[in-house]
């Protein structure tokens, strides 16, 4: 009896494994069959036509790659920031300490509508931007300031002790550990964490929904008030929702493909890093 | 005598409601090596951090009585800890060596501390390593990585890192422990020549050592429970040293001994081995 | 020395601080609906080639989308497929909306290919009445095929529910309190119809195809059905239809003027006609 | 000797502050506070809807803005029903996955198993709404065509899809609870003859069960939030109630959820008007609330096991 029991339990969790492994690659392999149609340098380098009809995508890549690009240079300051003082500035385990910790994983789980408002109310309603590149900017900078901070916090706390102990002695002074010491040695996790922000940033709709995105007229924003930028995410919500011409289908899966192959890089490079840590992690 | 650059005075330590040392008293002069010697876990590591309050590190750690530095306590508000630091130097049982060159390590402090131009730097990195006994071995690879130095020249390399911030105390808390008789060699001979200009603070628990190198030790006992300073003379002193080889509080703590203590105790002698073994294995 | 991290924020706040020097030529901005959008979007672009005017149209938010960000400052043009209203005047009292006829359209009931081969092929609008305020819910009572009617009506803000509302309670204001699956823009009403067995919706007329999905006619009080032709809208007899308006705040100057006055051009009217509108009367 | 000279003061003088240290305390207050002034900000534009309809949006499942209803209790239901029907069909394919990924899948395959979860969590949810809607929704349309739906967007179809978006998020918090049952715990297991499943059941389950269920709440809080996806396919009827809490008719029928509203139309024209902007603001109160709740729930169950930092 304990040898059937035994079979039956793998087989069930492995063909749920098996399950999952499927869908993963079944997703990969619509998106690629139905997305590489449309793709060409043409559609990677003109702009939408015709409602998304025909032309490329080019400026919504562009648009894309600005918002994550102010994303990055809004959130690294902060998450650096708060990482290190999480894990390093206030004293460990301590009240504050696990606050601050608690506080970022609630962040880390506010849902991406929420900033939309929240871009609502600042940006349009006190500051009167109307739709600007850079109030999507922020929105996406702040939605990855968490999880980046709590990779460098982490990293933070799995120094080696000594290396802190012994600059202390030396009498260096808290900046110049934090910048002789802990910012060197967890560069790569915060790298890795923010790489992880930036690859869900590119991919969110909701925050850049109200104040940032146009589906079509916007190139390089020139300002920021009333310089929309157009997005790839909110190019493809609008077209899913609305138009149905074969002709708008397959760019709508070309857009599609590029979306995720622009998501996935940035996970990729992570990856390496994040084994390194993993590793670390485990012997410190 | 001339006046003493560190007098502690009641020195009493607890960490988190659990007594560590108890009113310890000692001085330390320059020209002069203190020993500090007892079984490990008395507490003899936490009374050295205590000196350049590396201990206020660590959470949980409270200190009463007096540490004065040059006759003025070093907990006054107006005393800034990496100033304090600057000029009690401290080296670790473990060596601990930064990831990058040998110059970068040993001007790792004064690099970032002082204002230094770069023939100041290159005269620093020279004086200190011959300080250290480590010129010779390293002069034409300045720009290696440190970590592929023997344990030895690692912790000669890191004698030398404190050393360039000339500071008056260097706190040694078991420098040798972990080196071969060679490397130990060499470290006691730059303990007994760096005596002359400063003051240096000794943690050991190995005998000769401190026979050899210190000139005035004091022997840390966990009688009750806790670290308590049993006494303090000359090493090289006949009634002195007879009494540090047979004091049960100076034996290492293999279980035999701790019979012998627990008798001599009388009728606390449960409580004794028990609160003894906790002492222990805390350190 | 590593170059220290802390110095990206004094690069970042230097950059976002010399942006606002660089704004140059001065954007149109044209917001409202999808239904008068394909004819604004096409003129923009004949604009942006020959005359080298940034013309921007978005078309979040519909008619009533247009008109808030047009009171609110944030367009300078609003498309819409209603007229401005009392309500609209009140909210936004500094501004004198200035409105520019674009075209006529007439608004269809459109049906899914299941229910107009069924033989419904024309409505009163008690019998529309009884369908939005699910009275009626099956076909059958409408001489049609035995399937449940699907009502799709028109998100808030879109022009097209206003112009519906009106015609069948007199004014908007009045229309009973009822909620319906909601579709967005004209793309997604005619898809959704498309694909729907038992579907109504409203949709501009010059969007059907008569395969997926078909027009009825209105039958109005002297019993007769009237179908969205041209012929019916410019005699008035087809009771829905509305004018596409282009409004401004206050008389239009530059590239406003410029674009509303490309639009009533001949050349205009013909983009007009091109996407199944009218040019206006 | 290059001595500075020894006297007494010269480790008294007043120290500069330390500007790296007092840049991250700073930068890390002005974030929180940042995010602490737009909540009050919030809450005050929030309060009007609040104070005039805040009990009628909890207790009446009838939101008719050009009204003035505002009750809210439909799309509440939505969520809950949507989230809840995800994490149920989610729950055990995850589960099961991380038992076989920690429990039974050779060391060398782990990270190709791990990739391909982490490759659905990267998947952006405009991606899968736009799969939803290619297939989901006809599948959904053919497969329950007995019950006649209305057409394929429904609440079942939003539920299934959010059970496919929350899989990997669920899948890695539960596996990250199973690896933090120590190594050393099944060799003492498979030492005293416990076959593999015995070792899972017996050892490894009852010390992971908690960090599960925490991983499983954590499916929840993301379900609860998602916006674009459920937006796409879930039809956007207001105001469909069940009539018992366990009446299965409007899971067939087109729904609404907080977020479907909270990211549709009525936000871009709401801001006129502020009750109706108000209302709109607490809705998102409501979900923040929620999910806040599901989410440090979450939390404090996956942190009982040591590897979660």
């Amino acid at each position: 009896m304990k040898k059937a029991l035994q079979l039956l339990s793998a087989l069930t969790t492995g063909s749920a494994a098996a399950g999952v492994l499927l869908l993963a690659g079944a997703l990969a392999f619509v998106l690629i069959t139905r997305g590489s149609a449309a793709i060409s340098p043409a559609f990677l380098t003109q702009e939408t036509r015709e409602a998304g009809a025909s032309g490329g995508i080019l400026w919504q890549i562009a648009g894309t790659l600005i918002l994550v690009a102010t994303a990055a240079l809004v959130a690294l300051p902060f998450a650096t920031a708060l990482g290190i003082t999480r894990a390093w500035l206030l004293p460990p385990q301590s009240r504050p300490a696990r606050v601050l910790g608690f506080i970022l994983q609630l962040l880390n789980a506010v849902p991406s509508i929420l900033l939309g408002i929240l871009g609502l109310i600042l940006f349009t309603g006190m500051l009167g931007w109307g739709k600007s590149w850079l109030a999507g900017g922020v929105l996406l900078g702040i939605m990855i300031v968490p999880t980046a901070a709590v990779m460098l916090a982490n990293r933070i706390e799995s120094l080696p002790r000594g290396q802190l102990d012994a600059a202390a002695g030396l009498g260096l002074r808290r900046g110049h550990i934090i910048r002789s010491i802990i910012l060197p040695q967890s560069a790569a996790a915060l790298l890795s964490g923010m790489l992880l922000g930036l690859a869900r940033a590119a991919g969110e709709t909701a925050p850049i929904l109200f104040v940032a995105a146009v589906f079509s007229g916007a190139t390089i924003p020139t300002g920021i008030h009333e310089q929309p930028v157009l997005a790839l995410p909110y190019h493809i919500f609008v077209l899913a929702q609305d138009s149905f011409q074969e002709a708008s289908r397959t760019n709508l899966w070309g857009a599609a493909l590029v979306l995720v192959t622009l998501v996935s890089l940035p996970a990729l490079a992570a990856i390496p890093m994040r084994h390194k840590l993993h590793n670390a992690a485990d012997h410190a | 005598m001339p006046d003493p650059i560190l007098d502690i005075r009641d020195l009493t330590i607890t960490a988190r409601r659990r007594l560590i040392l108890d009113r310890v008293s000692l001085q330390a002069r320059r020209g002069q090596v203190l020993g500090i010697i007892g079984p490990s876990g008395v507490g003899k590591s936490t009374l050295l951090r205590a000196i350049n309050r590396m201990l206020e590190l660590q959470p949980g750690y409270r200190v009463k009585g007096e540490i004065r530095f040059h006759g003025h306590d070093i907990h006054d508000a107006d005393v800034d800890p990496d100033t304090l630091r600057q000029r009690i130097g401290m080296i670790f049982q473990q060596p601990v060596v930064f990831p990058t060159t040998i110059a970068k390590n040993v001007l790792f402090g004064a690099a970032r501390l002082r204002r230094l131009g770069k023939s100041e730097r290159a005269a620093l990195l020279d004086s200190s390593l011959r300080e250290a006994a480590l010129w010779h071995e390293v002069k034409d690879r300045l720009h290696d990585s440190a970590l592929r130095l023997s344990i030895g020249q690692q912790q000669r390399l890191c004698l030398a890192r404190a050393l360039a911030l000339d500071p008056e105390v260097i706190l040694m808390d078991e420098p040798t422990s972990a080196l071969d008789p060679k490397a130990t060699e060499a470290i006691e001979e730059r303990i007994l020549a760096m005596k002359a200009t400063r003051c240096v603070v000794l943690v050991t628990h190995n005998l000769d050592q401190a026979r050899r190198v210190t000139d005035w030790v004091a022997c840390l006992c966990a009688d009750n429970g806790h670290g308590e300073l049993r006494f303090s003379s000359f090493p090289r002193d006949g009634r002195a040293s007879a009494m540090l080889s047979e004091t049960s509080c100076w034996a290492s703590s293999t279980p035999s001994s701790l019979r012998l203590f627990s008798s001599v105790s009388g009728g606390r002698r449960r409580l004794g081995r028990i609160a003894i073994l906790s002492a222990c294995s805390a350190g | 020395m590593i170059p220290t991290m802390k110095s990206i924020p004094a690069l970042a706040t230097l950059l976002i601080a010399a942006i606002p020097s660089l704004s140059v030529a001065e954007t149109l901005r044209v917001i409202g609906s999808t239904t008068v959008n394909p004819v604004v979007a096409e003129a923009a672009e004949v604009l942006r080639e020959e005359a080298g005017l940034t013309i921007r149209v978005d078309t979040a938010g519909g008619s009533s989308g247009g008109i808030h960000a047009l009171g609110a400052g944030r367009s300078d043009i609003a498309m819409s497929s209603r007229p401005i209203t009392e309500a609209d005047r009140e909210r936004y009292p500094s501004v004198r909306f200035d409105s520019h006829r674009a075209g006529e359209d007439a608004l269809a009931l459109i049906v899914s290919h299941d229910v107009w081969q069924g033989g419904v092929r024309a409505i009163d609008r008690e019998q529309m009445q009884a369908i939005y305020e699910r009275k009626t819910t099956n076909w059958k009572s409408l001489g049609g095929p035995d399937r449940r009617i699907a009502f799709f009506n028109k998100e808030p803000g879109r022009g097209s529910w206003e112009v519906f509302a009106d015609w069948l309670y007199g004014k908007a204001e009045n229309s009973p309190p009822v909620a319906h699956p909601e579709v967005g823009a004209n793309e997604e009403a005619r898809t959704k119809v498309a694909a729907t067995r038992g579907a109504v919706s409203q949709l501009s007329a010059s969007w059907v195809d008569g395969e997926t999905i078909h027009a009825l006619a209105i039958t109005g009080d002297d019993g007769q059905p009237v179908e969205p032709t041209h012929e019916h809208i410019t005699d008035g007899s087809y009771p829905l239809n509305r004018t596409l308006w282009l409004i401004t705040d206050g008389p239009p100057q530059g590239a406003a003027k410029r674009l509303i006055d490309f639009i009533q051009s001949p050349r205009g009217h013909e983009i007009v006609k091109k996407h199944g509108y009218l040019p206006p009367m | 000797m290059h001595a500075l000279p020894h006297g007494r003061l010269t480790w008294q003088k007043r120290r500069p502050p330390d500007a790296v240290v007092f840049t991250c305390l700073a930068a890390a207050a002005l974030f929180l506070a940042l995010l602490g002034f737009t909540l009050i900000l919030w809450v005050r534009e929030a309060w009007p809807a609040i104070r005039a309809h805040g009990g009628e949006m909890l207790t009446s499942g009838e939101w008719f803005y050009r009204h003035q209803h505002f009750g809210a209790l439909a799309m509440i239901y939505g969520s809950a029903v949507v989230s809840l029907l995800a994490l149920l069909l989610a729950a055990p394919v995850a589960f099961a996955t991380a038992i076989f990924i920690s429990e039974w899948l050779p060391h060398t395959l782990r990270p190709w198993a791990k990739a391909a979860v982490e490759f659905l969590a990267a998947i952006p949810s405009v991606i899968y709404g736009l799969l939803g809607i290619m297939f989901l929704r006809t599948w959904m349309a053919d497969w329950l065509a007995p019950f006649d739906p209305l057409s394929g967007d429904m609440l079942l179809t939003a539920a299934v899809l959010l059970a496919v978006m929350i899989l990997p998020t669920v899948t890695t918090f539960a596996e990250d609870s199973l690896r933090a049952v120590p190594a050393a715990q099944r060799l003492a297991a498979r030492g005293l003859a416990l076959n593999r499943t015995q070792t899972i059941h017996r050892i490894v389950l009852p010390q992971a069960w908690p960090g599960m269920i925490g991983a499983a709440l954590l499916g929840l809080g993301r379900g609860l939030g998602e916006t674009i996806a459920v937006f796409l396919i879930i039809g956007r009827l207001d105001n469909r109630l069940p009539e018992s809490l366990l009446d299965p008719a409007p899971l067939i029928e087109p729904g609404q959820t907080l977020t479907s509203k909270l990211g549709g139309p009525e936000t871009h024209i709401a801001m006129g008007d502020p009750l109706h902007w108000g209302a709109i603001l607490t809705l998102g109160l409501i979900l923040l609330v929620l999910t806040t709740l599901f989410v440090s729930l979450g939390n404090l169950l996956l942190r009982k096991n040591p590897a979660h930092p």
